[in-house]
């Protein structure tokens, strides 16, 4: 915020009547409040946000917002929400969702995502299990983690979605903590300024399906942030040597920032939309394109 | 003469394609109404390729039945063609004289046309242009000399269409003609045929395919967004919108899949842009859940589904009717989502203006199914007056409502005023999950009952849209067709002549298909005591769906077949005339008939 | 007295589900019949959770209608479930007195229950076990008192149940258990109520849901393969898929998404082996593609839809049927899909395999379409005897037919032999894209005809399956109910009743709901004059699937309303009554009143 | 092949009688010559091979085969070779596809198959542009291209397939052209005979709406064997290196192959069904596992 502004909202202005119905002590609520922090910070009015999800827990965080809300389908947001940046960017778009939501149903949408780089901020609540489903593998769950549909241990690898989306070519990655609000307040809060396609891996513990080593309590004490080992913010290499830990490590902060974003894709088409504006037949007179002449 | 059915059919190089846009182009301006159908083989280049263009100083309402005009540059590729190239005893053949076939032993079983002529096509365009690529220009010449069509104006497109490759060529191609034209005057017809002139003032004619008069039609109803993702034989649209979106400050997006194609458009819709999509069957079947998703969180959308042969991939490159099941019925719970059909190039204007006036007033999702062959067609349309053309937009909540404002609420008709981001006090929860005038979530079985009903309250008054319908005949007639999509023109065209033979015929054409307008149909069934229900599909779909809402006379059968299988008006007029015969009969024969 | 319907609901942690579990595992150990169905909100954890059971000395054919028993922890959790908990003048109210109600101003508006106890459950449990989750095994020793039940059996399970939380815990429950005995022995109930001695041995039912039983029925009938991707409410069958498909030489796998789902299952049925996959509608709607290619590829394959609440993500845990439209139609181009629907758990069995049997002898994909009631419910059923039932197998080519071999040979039946992969001399080409008989592709229209045809008439014998089909009550009956799934029991209890009270009346239950059997059907209602097709959706699905084939009689009307809304006995009966009623006036009045 | 075994196949036994419609000049024709020579050199009998592939032109391969072939639907070959392979680990399973098919549409199954590890051979056409259907943009061509949905240039960056895969943990990335037919049957080979996913991106020129740069003569002037790069195939991060360079180099030849392959899931799942085998109860008797005892 330029120095002078008065800062006009506050958390309260983000909250909605509707009482979260996560299980007691879900990480989902620690990143809502941090969202609620950051989005005061920001400070543009809640009905100039579109917070788009799909399906999942983590995907109900909209509804818990003043912002508009829009709860879609598994695995869809990011479609969603590209479509309404390309439609009216001065709108500020938010996405949210789980690590079965983001990285498994809808891992197909990120790449594209990424390198048609709107200006949107995807918020991964990642627990590394499925939770409204009650606790079926995830993407992210770690090899031979037993749950219902892995009684006898899962035979696959997971994902890094670190890793992948700094190969994808992702220009803001991120990762927090509930158990560090500050932290992940600020994290989100940086993502949302920046200009371009920006993403936060928040690692939120499912209380109810999620392994011991992903709660908070674990969080607290393994948690590294990046600015305490010197990482450079800026060497895209670096963050993904980085990011390899993904699974081991809990880092935390900013893995990569591009130090000279690119375009975004809303921008070169309002520029378009400028160069070209005029030059086609007016709407009532399009059919004389098709007069043979 | 005042029609003439030319068809043409040779290998991907030889430009039996332009060869016929030549001759429709030189056509149109002329003030002919005309009509050009395409047919390819599955190659993307070489393979064969095929035409069939109608001519006609009157309207045409389809690409007509057995040709008048056969010309084979061979006899392979030509013979691909079955059903689509009719030749009958009255064809006039002409063909490549290289192919060594005998004029009087044409590989055309059961079939001995008229008038036949091998022409060396070949050897006229080596030595006109000194290349086989000047073989359809002289087909051109032939066709202008025997017919008596369009010399000047092909003449000019010619010279237009080559200009930009150097004036060598421009003459070439003119000597190509001029040769083709000769050997037409040297071989006059034993019977001479020769097209009447039109009517109409030179220019004032609009050509061009159902695809650019979807997506013209679209910027005029005030689309602002596409988003999709390629198929044949839909992608024309998104080629027109990926280039012309900006011109109105609207935006399009190739997208990598057919979810993120229907969900980007979703979510402009959301912002509060009129939007839309296309596809073909195989991506209808993948938009699917976004479908539903359209229709809970009560979001305009117009979704085109070109069809083409299926199941599945199918037949990408044939014209066939049997996506309505998929339209009408394909998303899981309890959904009405209307469907409307245009019939030909010319009204797709007003159909797809149609279906973005419903989806906006309504909030829903509407499905606009064309075709392949209304798609992909080249048609003359006469000058459209848009200007007696209403473009709705989407009831926005006023400032009063604002205060105290519910989304979802309950209204009388149905209709929620709806907001968009950016609009103050408007803030609400779209969503996928059954929910409460807020759009809050509820698992509550009242809630769900109440939102249900109100979802298809709202569209009820569709089934009154009378003027979405199409009754031509007599009002008390006991035969009548039904027909929806391209083969309603063929069937227009059947109507027209059995009522000519006397036949006592009415037809109805729905551009709504569903809902099914069932007062409509009860009042045209009322006199009705045989009859089809005409479909380029195995199953003949309208028929069924019909059955399920409206008691439909036992006398009327469903006529249907699967596609690249096209109708001709005059089978129709056969059954037609049989079922006539039938109902000379007494009544109990035909009454356990069924 | 032979059956009782009790009730409970609570918040998240207070254990009813439980307590459901342990009072119908005792009760199905002693021989009773019984049901029980749970019902939550949204939430994970926390939040409303309601159970019902069911038990009779005799068969049950449904959840029942007004409960009998109805235990409300708390007020405001227990009215949440509106019509799936309702509360008549003859129901025992059973209610913790902490939540400072008065027995005489409970807020059920509009009844007043004839026997209400305020009971201080919690203290009771703290008092007993010195913790409140000791809660719903007071509530079991309250039943056990009042209502004499299982008492021996109760205790048992719950040593069982906490044995592995040792000793302490066991004595904890037993003492609560104890307290709530004795406080029904201390407060007895003004009209003393006891439940009759089952008949049957002990240890000789089954119990378990629809989903368990679906899966165990596939491993019966050789299903070797499952894929899919986790939805409420099918997971269960992926569940038990990836613990127990070893145990078989079988595989099992969890995949990214439904395309993936469906997709590795159809490779696998590609491989030669049985195959299926699970979902509910939103899952269903993104395997549209591929079943389409399943279907035009003629591979065997199972897809179980248990259905929720739609449209979208809809009401994700309740039941609703309005996924027939998208089970029997979602696919573009014309494709025909069988759909069978089980009834209960009991003949989600024989169903299941039905659904195995159809795909592997027709080679098609089967759409197996459950709901959430009959998947999630538990339920008593007797022993089956499986030696009774085929297990059937691909028609595979023999070594003469492999010499010459035509994947998709045109034979008498539609049904071509079919090899897979490692079998020499059957290789071909699989494909989505029409083909000749080899698997080559075509673009040809007289082929396309074909093979559509082909794939219909390979189907046609289905529609002759009586077995497929219950039919009950007298064969002349003037009066009719039609019902499928979860439904039907509902529907079978009210015809009993309805011809108890002397009404004339038959019912039909289809396990195969599509495609439709027009000759049954026609056969059925050849001598009925009213009646109702009753299902849960909002628009009567299979009431417009039968008008579509069948001439359902004028007098035959929709009974139907969306999801969340259970359907009881007794209403369905008044209807009939007054169907019955309407029957003695003059004929004309019915003509007129469609 | 181990010495002392007598070669049995040709490539005309792995040749159909099916010709290929095809452009003539496309670079598939050089791919589906080098399968067949690949195929031959492996010398497993035709009927052993299933070969799935999408939809696009180069989807029309395994017609082209003698192979059991599977010409499924547009993006999920992978997901349908899975199920193959898993069915029955015997048969040698072949995918290939477009880029559009594999990188657009089917996108999102390429990181799970990766991830999975069934030992199955993946081989794409990647022409960079949309074949099939006449020229449109395919996520891998380069920003800016002008085609008949970008008619005023495209605003994406292009998707980098070979640094994606290595992102996903692949073990074995080669990139080929047929251009260098010897060196695309090598690749082939090696990557069939890999125990475990093995991925072939192949440079085929699409002659009808490619551009000229990746023509199959601009492809024999500028392609870089990496083996005369010196390039040791058994480092993931010099190959992510170098796999950077996908839009600007035309690199050949194995960009990784993992010393240690992990086990494969199609093995891992033999070694379960060894393990359970008989565990359960048998097939007739199932029903007894809901008995109330
Ligand atoms: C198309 C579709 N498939 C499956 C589901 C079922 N489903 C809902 S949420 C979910 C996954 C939830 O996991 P995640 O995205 O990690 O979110 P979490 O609940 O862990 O926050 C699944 C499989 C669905 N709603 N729609
Ligand atoms: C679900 C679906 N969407 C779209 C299509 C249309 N389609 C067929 S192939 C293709 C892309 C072809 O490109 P690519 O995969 O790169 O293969 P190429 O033809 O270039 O070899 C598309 C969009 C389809 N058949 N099915
Ligand atoms: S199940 Fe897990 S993710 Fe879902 S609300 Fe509960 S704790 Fe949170
Ligand atoms: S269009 Fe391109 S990719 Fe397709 S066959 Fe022709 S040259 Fe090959
Ligand atoms: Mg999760
Ligand atoms: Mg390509």
């Amino acid at each position: 915020m330029s120095p002078g502004v008065v800062e006009q909202y506050q958390t309260k202005d983000f909250k909605s009547d509707l009482k979260p119905i996560w299980c007691p002590g879900c990480g989902d609520f620690g990143v809502l409040q941090a969202m609620y922090r950051a989005l005061a910070n920001i400070g543009r009015p809640p009905h100039e946000i579109a917070f788009v999800s799909g399906i999942g827990c983590s995907s109900r965080i909209p509804g818990y917002t003043t912002a508009y809300g829009f709860n879609s389908v598994h695995g869809r947001a990011l479609p969603i929400a590209q479509g309404i940046k390309l439609a009216n960017p001065d709108l500020l778009v938010l996405v949210a969702g789980g690590d079965g939501d983001g990285f498994s149903i809808g891992g197909g949408h990120v790449p594209h995502a990424i390198r048609r780089n709107m200006d949107l901020t995807y918020v991964v609540m990642d627990n590394q299990i499925y939770g409204l489903t009650k606790g079926q593998l995830s993407p992210t769950s770690p090899r031979g983690l037993k749950t219902v549909t892995s009684e006898l241990g899962s035979f696959e690898e997971p994902v890094n979605p670190l890793l992948y989306v700094l190969a994808y070519g992702a220009n803001f990655v991120a990762q927090g903590t509930p158990a560090d609000m500050t932290g992940l307040a600020e994290v989100i809060e940086e993502a949302i300024r920046f200009p371009g396609f920006a993403l936060v891996n928040v690692r939120s513990p499912c209380v109810t399906y999620g392994e011991e080593d992903q709660q908070i309590k674990a969080h607290r004490a393994h948690m590294k942030p990046l600015k305490s080992l010197g990482h450079n913010p800026e060497d895209r290499l670096a963050a993904m040597d980085l990011a390899q830990h993904y699974a081991r490590e809990l880092h935390t902060g900013v893995f990569y920032r591009s130090p000279s974003p690119p375009p975004t894709f809303d921008a070169l088409a309002r520029e378009r939309q400028k160069e070209r504006a005029g030059r086609g037949l007016p709407r009532e007179r399009i059919l004389d394109m098709f007069l043979q002449k | 003469m005042d029609d003439l059915v030319i068809g043409m059919a040779g290998s991907g190089g030889d430009g039996i394609v332009s060869a016929g846009e030549s001759l429709i182009s030189a056509a149109a301006y002329e003030g002919y109404h005309a009509m050009m159908t395409k047919s390819f083989g599955s190659q993307v280049r070489g393979g064969e390729s095929s035409c069939r263009v109608r001519l006609s100083t009157r309207r045409v309402h389809n690409p007509g039945g057995n040709l008048d005009v056969a010309v084979a540059l061979n006899w392979e590729d030509f013979l691909k063609f079955g059903a689509e190239l009719p030749v009958s005893g009255s064809t006039v053949v002409i063909y490549e004289s290289k192919t060594g076939v005998d004029p009087s032993s044409l590989p055309l079983p059961g079939v001995t046309p008229k008038e036949v002529f091998a022409v060396p096509i070949g050897d006229m365009a080596r030595q006109a242009a000194g290349t086989d690529k000047a073989k359809n220009t002289v087909v051109l010449g032939l066709i202008a000399g025997w017919f008596g069509i369009a010399r000047e104006s092909i003449l000019r497109g010619l010279a237009k269409k080559f200009a930009r490759k150097g004036a060598a060529l421009v003459e070439a191609n003119e000597r190509a003609f001029t040769l083709g034209e000769k050997f037409a005057k040297d071989h006059p017809l034993a019977t001479p045929r020769s097209m009447d002139k039109p009517v109409g003032r030179p220019g004032a004619k609009l050509l061009t395919d159902g695809n650019d008069m979807c997506a013209a039609a679209a910027v005029f109803g005030g689309c602002d967004f596409f988003s999709g993702y390629p198929i044949t034989p839909s992608s024309e649209v998104m080629q027109f919108y990926t280039k012309h979106a900006w011109e109105y400050g609207g935006a399009a997006l190739q997208c990598e899949d057919e979810m993120a194609g229907i969900g980007a458009a979703l979510g402009a819709s959301f912002a509060g842009k009129k939007a839309m999509t296309a596809t073909s069957g195989p991506g209808l079947s993948l938009k699917t859940e976004i479908l539903g998703l359209a229709s809970i969180a009560e979001l305009p959308l117009v979704v085109l589904d070109v069809q083409r042969g299926g199941p599945s991939t199918g037949l990408p490159t044939k014209a066939e009717q049997s996506d309505l099941f998929q339209a009408a019925f394909s998303a899981h719970g309890d959904v009405l989502r209307p469907v409307l059909a245009p019939t030909c190039v010319s009204d797709t204007f007003q159909v797809t203006l149609e279906a973005f006036n419903i989806a906006e007033r309504y909030q829903t999702p509407v499905l606009l199914l064309s075709d392949q062959e209304v798609a992909q067609r080249k048609e003359t349309v006469d000058p459209i007056d848009t200007s007696r053309f209403t473009v709705e937009h989407r009831k926005v909540p006023t400032e009063t409502e604002l205060q105290d404002y519910a989304r979802f609420r309950q209204t009388e008709d149905g209709v929620s005023p709806i907001s968009h981001p950016g609009m103050k006090g408007g803030n609400y929860q779209g969503a996928g999950i059954e929910h409460n005038e807020h759009g809050n979530p509820t698992a509550s079985g009242k809630m769900h009952a109440a939102m249900n009903e109100k979802r298809f309250r709202k569209l009820a008054p569709l089934k009154r849209r009378s003027d979405l319908f199409h009754i031509e005949g007599s009002r008390n007639a006991r035969l009548a067709l039904v027909a929806w999509g391209s083969v309603a023109g063929v069937c227009r065209e059947a109507a027209e002549r059995a009522a000519s033979e006397g036949l006592d015929v009415k037809l109805l054409v729905p551009w709504l298909v569903y809902p099914v307008a069932e007062e409509i149909y009860r009042d045209f069934f009322a006199s009705v005591r045989a009859g089809f229900v005409v479909e380029l599909s195995h199953q003949g779909q309208l028929y069924r769906i019909l059955r399920m809402f409206v008691d439909v006379p036992a006398g009327v059968a469903s006529l249907s077949r699967s596609g690249a299988n096209p109708f001709q008006p005059r089978e129709i007029v056969a059954q037609l005339r049989s079922a006539a015969v039938a109902l000379q009969q007494p009544a109990v024969s035909i009454a356990s008939e069924d």
